[in-house]
């Protein structure tokens, strides 16, 4: 119980980033860590205590494995992660050729 | 049943084919993206037939029974929102022949705009919660990029928003799978409905649901959550602002959030109250803001809020009549919706702004923009005998019988609103004197203007699916969300 | 235990990372949450994670570094930094607290239900042949969604080609 | 004199021509072993694609871009991609998208075994090598023109 509410402080603590913070690249981050807390939950969730990691082997039966479905999701998020990162990272590096800043109060030539 | 799988293939191959050989072949872009396109519509008019013969059908992919493996479900929503879409990228696809001419490297812009339509058809057919989150992410990271096609500093500046806020919606609906997934242990959606049928709902239920309701409220630009979709919009080129207006986000909010809710969840009365909140303070916020624009394509990025304030509200009413006309509204508002951003396209191809105070007395030189533009904006602002003006009707009449009179009071208010925006846009584009450096403007390409026709031919002719012959078409759909908890029972008898 | 200390680090961290000033170092702490991540995912059993999370930190990193090296900037704090900062910390005070109670209908920690990880588990091998049950389930039992995973890559791909283009507009 | 300026130091160097034909190596043998051990087309492809970037970090963007040009990353990508869904659709000669049509041959535990999940593998290393290292490549070259 307690490591999914420390999860989930990860989590809130990555919202924090993107709600308040007034750099493009520390919004990123603020994203990454989102990412992270997220991925971390659904393996927690699958975690088995005394559990092992779910590859079969040769010579032995192994019956206490590890839910394997949360791992091969966070696989793909994983990878979701990695492209929302790349693609906001080339849109910042333009931004910043184009304004020559990384402050988002400065940038604002739109009206939300 | 076999076609089901096509959806996604075809749009991906096209993709990909388009992005190998797209730079080495001239044109090779747009016939295969037309082609692509006109096969998908082809075969969403067959999955009609197909989902009024059959009511649901499961194709079970790699041959695993679903639990266990992924399955795609065609039923009669699906149907509906595949003819929606694909009709809509077609006529698209189309405009974009000549409309992209103007931009660098188009063959980029057809690979991008081939995987926003996988991602949608993906999300459409699927049965799967977590495959409709790996779609809604390749059909949203495609969009984010569109929007920063042009590569101007306003538009990386939208797009960078817009991928924010995007990223946040993605991570909300992603933290409920996991909460789902923990308490279920499964994903597919209809055993998620009969795990959560036996377990019962308690807190953890409702934590959920909030998720999925900010995760696609944001989506679909819900007025809390809005605050994208005016920079957005606009600044992809006009293509794709039809696009995202019209299909893309009622795919990703709409559609997602009434499958989750109607089928999955189950519509508790506090979801629906939440629901029509939301969407008379969308309605009522959208339409105001719209009035006070002066830049076209934000007034109808605006009026995009208004409206699906609208099919909202229909939801949220949730009796047969309202989900009747919810849907029909969808219907109809992705068409005048995309009529009327490849009409600004037009005007900005044409003369070079999108500024109202600097147009005028356009009908004149551009006569086939100016037509569809006027019956696009009477359809959008309800007047008889127009599509628009049905589903707004259906709409009404079922809040008066559900008994919300004040906001069906709203909601006819709001429709007077529209009606000055656009005859506001009316007035400053079409009609009025002509500033003189403009006489030399022409009309638009064929291909541009032939869309358009065709979309202003759909307006007119959308009330006749009213009619008995068509009823099954939205008919169908409404049988599934009022179907509710059913659908799992529907979904594993057609396994079986 | 150890669990516990590995998520306080990358608590700590996270929040070094939000809240120093200097962009480098925020970048580098980032990565320290990262590397944690995939120490708890060698913890919780899952190799396949550990490997991709520590390859895919690594480039995140790489790429991040990039974004940031030579561009300084001052952060400056708008007028009414207090109101909202104090509304945003409640706002997330209150889905906490709501989040605790709900997370108590959850199974326990460690004790999944795995309704249909047993059938993986029990019959991967015999239906797939890979002794990998993360790979069978990836390349075959939910082979469609890699599809999707690769796909989102191309299409970042794509979306970072078509961004970075130096013309967007013939004029 | 004037190609030492290029790169970072002697020491990075030489170190780099001793380890990144280890690091490719290595992300081969993860790419073919994904279904025997932990690791798979994913991780394999990003240390592939890491090898890339090594070198282009160690011995500036010429070197590494003279070994993979950025056209050939997108062209191999674009293959990577079209390969996997081939792989997908050639299910349908059993009958249905995405069905492991040739499990029966190998036996478990050996390296030709798992009917597609080998190929696969192979498909995704190659589109998300070439994917990222174009990623990077370009992000590279932007910066250089970009300072005017």
């Amino acid at each position: 119980m307690s490591v999914y509410i420390l999860c989930l402080i990860l989590f809130c603590i990555g919202l924090y980033c993107v709600l308040r913070k007034r750099n493009i690249i520390k919004i990123i981050i603020g994203l990454g860590i989102i990412e992270y807390a997220i991925n971390l939950f659904f393996v927690l969730v699958g975690y088995r205590t005394h559990g092992r990691a779910p590859i079969l082997a040769k010579d032995q039966v192994i019956s206490n494995m590890v839910d394997p479905i949360p791992q091969a999701l966070v696989l793909t998020s994983i990878v979701i992660g990695l492209a929302v990162t790349a693609l906001l990272v080339a849109i910042a590096i333009r931004i910043y050729e184009k304004y020559g800043t990384f402050d988002i109060t400065k940038i604002r030539r739109l009206r939300g | 049943m076999k076609i089901l799988p096509f959806f996604v293939i075809i749009p991906l191959s096209a993709a990909f084919l388009i992005s190998l050989l797209g730079k080495k072949i001239k044109n090779f872009g747009d016939i295969i993206a037309n082609l692509g396109t006109l096969s998908l519509l082809i075969l969403s008019l067959n999955s009609v037939q197909l989902a009024n013969a059959h009511k649901i059908l499961v194709y079970k992919m790699g041959n695993w029974v679903p639990p266990i493996g992924i399955c795609m479900v065609l039923d009669g929503l699906t149907s509906f929102m595949l003819v929606t879409v694909n009709l809509v990228s077609f006529l698209v696809a189309i405009y974009s022949i000549s409309y992209m001419e103007r931009y660098t490297d188009k063959y980029r812009f057809y690979t991008l705009f081939m995987l926003l339509l996988a991602g949608m058809n993906g999300i459409i057919v699927t049965g799967d919660l977590f495959n409709l989150f790996v779609f809604l992410e390749i059909a949203s990271i495609a969009s984010y990029a569109l929007v920063a096609f042009g590569t101007e500093a306003e538009e990386l500046e939208a797009s960078f928003k817009y991928a924010v806020m995007g990223s946040v919606a993605s991570s909300f609906i992603l933290l409920a799978i996991a909460l789902l997934y923990s308490y279920t242990s499964t994903l597919n959606m209809a055993d998620i409905s009969l795990v959560l049928s036996q377990k019962g709902r308690g807190m953890l239920i409702n934590l959920v649901a909030i998720l999925f309701l900010a995760g696609f409220g944001l989506k679909a630009a819900l007025v809390p959550f809005h605050a994208w979709l005016p920079d957005a919009h606009p600044s992809a080129p006009a293509p794709i602002s039809a696009m995202l207006s019209g299909v893309f986000i009622k795919v990703l909010g709409v559609y997602a959030l009434c499958r989750v809710f109607f089928n999955i969840l189950g519509v508790s009365s506090a979801i629906s109250f939440a629901l029509i909140i939301l969407s008379i303070i969308s309605m009522v916020v959208g339409a105001f803001l719209a009035i006070a624009q002066q830049d076209i394509k934000r007034m109808f990025a605006y009026s995009s809020i208004s409206q699906i304030g609208y099919i909202i509200f229909a939801f949220g009413i949730g009796s047969p009549l309202a989900i009747l006309g919810g849907l029909f509204h969808l219907f109809n508002h992705a068409v005048f919706k995309s009529l009327l951003f490849l009409n600004s396209g037009a005007i900005e191809y044409s003369t070079g702004t999108r500024d109202l105070k600097k147009l005028g007395g356009l009908n004149s030189q551009l006569p086939v923009t100016g037509y569809t533009g006027l019956l696009g904006s009477m359809s959008i602002s309800g007047i008889p005998p127009f599509g628009g003006f049905w589903s707004k009707l259906i709409i009404i009449i079922a809040a008066i019988q559900a008994g919300y009179f004040l906001s069906a009071g709203v909601a006819i208010l709001v429709s007077i609103v529209t009606l000055a925006y656009y005859l506001k846009f009316q007035s400053h584009t079409f009609f009025g004197k002509l500033n003189e450096t403009r006489l030399k403007v022409k009309e638009v390409p064929l291909a541009m203007s032939l869309s358009m026709i065709i979309l202003a031919i759909i307006c007119v002719i959308a009330g006749f699916l009213l009619i008995p012959i068509f009823r099954p078409f939205l008919q169908n759909a409404v049988n599934v969300l009022l179907l509710g908890k059913g659908y799992k029972d529907a979904v594993f008898g057609a396994i079986r | 235990m150890e669990l516990h200390l590995l998520l306080s680090f990358m608590v700590l961290a996270a929040i070094v990372a939000v809240e120093v000033e200097d962009l480098l170092s925020s970048v580098i702490a980032v990565g320290a949450v990262g590397l944690g991540l995939s120490m708890a995912f060698l913890i919780l059993k899952a190799p396949d994670l550990a490997i991709t999370q520590l390859v895919v930190e690594i480039l995140c990193l790489i790429i991040l570094i990039r974004a940031t090296i030579k561009k300084d900037l001052l952060l400056i704090k708008d007028g009414r930094w207090f109101f909202n900062t104090t509304s945003t910390v409640l706002f997330i005070a209150i889905f906490l607290a709501f989040a605790y109670f709900a997370l108590k209908e959850l199974p326990n920690f460690g004790a999944p239900i795995m309704r249909v990880a047993k059938e993986y588990i029990e019959r991967g091998l015999e239906k797939t042949g890979a002794t990998n049950i993360v790979a069978s389930i990836i390349l075959d039992f939910r082979g469609y969604d890699t599809l999707g995973e690769a796909t989102i890559l191309f299409t970042a791909v794509m979306g970072v080609l078509a961004v970075m283009r130096k013309v967007g507009r013939i004029k | 004199m004037k190609n030492k300026e290029v790169g970072m130091t002697l020491i990075v160097k030489t170190i780099t021509r001793l380890t990144v034909g280890l690091i490719l190596l290595y992300g081969i043998y993860i790419v073919l072993h994904g279904h025997l051990s932990p690791g798979g087309g994913f991780a394999g492809g990003v240390i592939i694609a890491l090898s890339f970037i090594h070198l282009m970090l160690a011995f500036g963007k010429e070197v590494a871009l003279r070994k993979l040009s950025e056209s050939w990353a997108s062209i191999f990508e674009s293959l990577g991609a079209i390969m996997f869904l081939s792989i997908a659709v050639l299910g349908f000669i059993g009958g249905y998208f995405f069905l492991n049509f040739f499990i029966q041959k190998g036996k478990p535990f050996e390296l030709f075994s798992a009917g597609i999940i080998p190929l696969c593998n192979i498909a995704i290393s190659l589109k998300v090598g070439a994917g990222l290292f174009a990623i990077f490549a370009v992000l590279i070259l932007f910066n250089k023109s970009g300072d005017k």
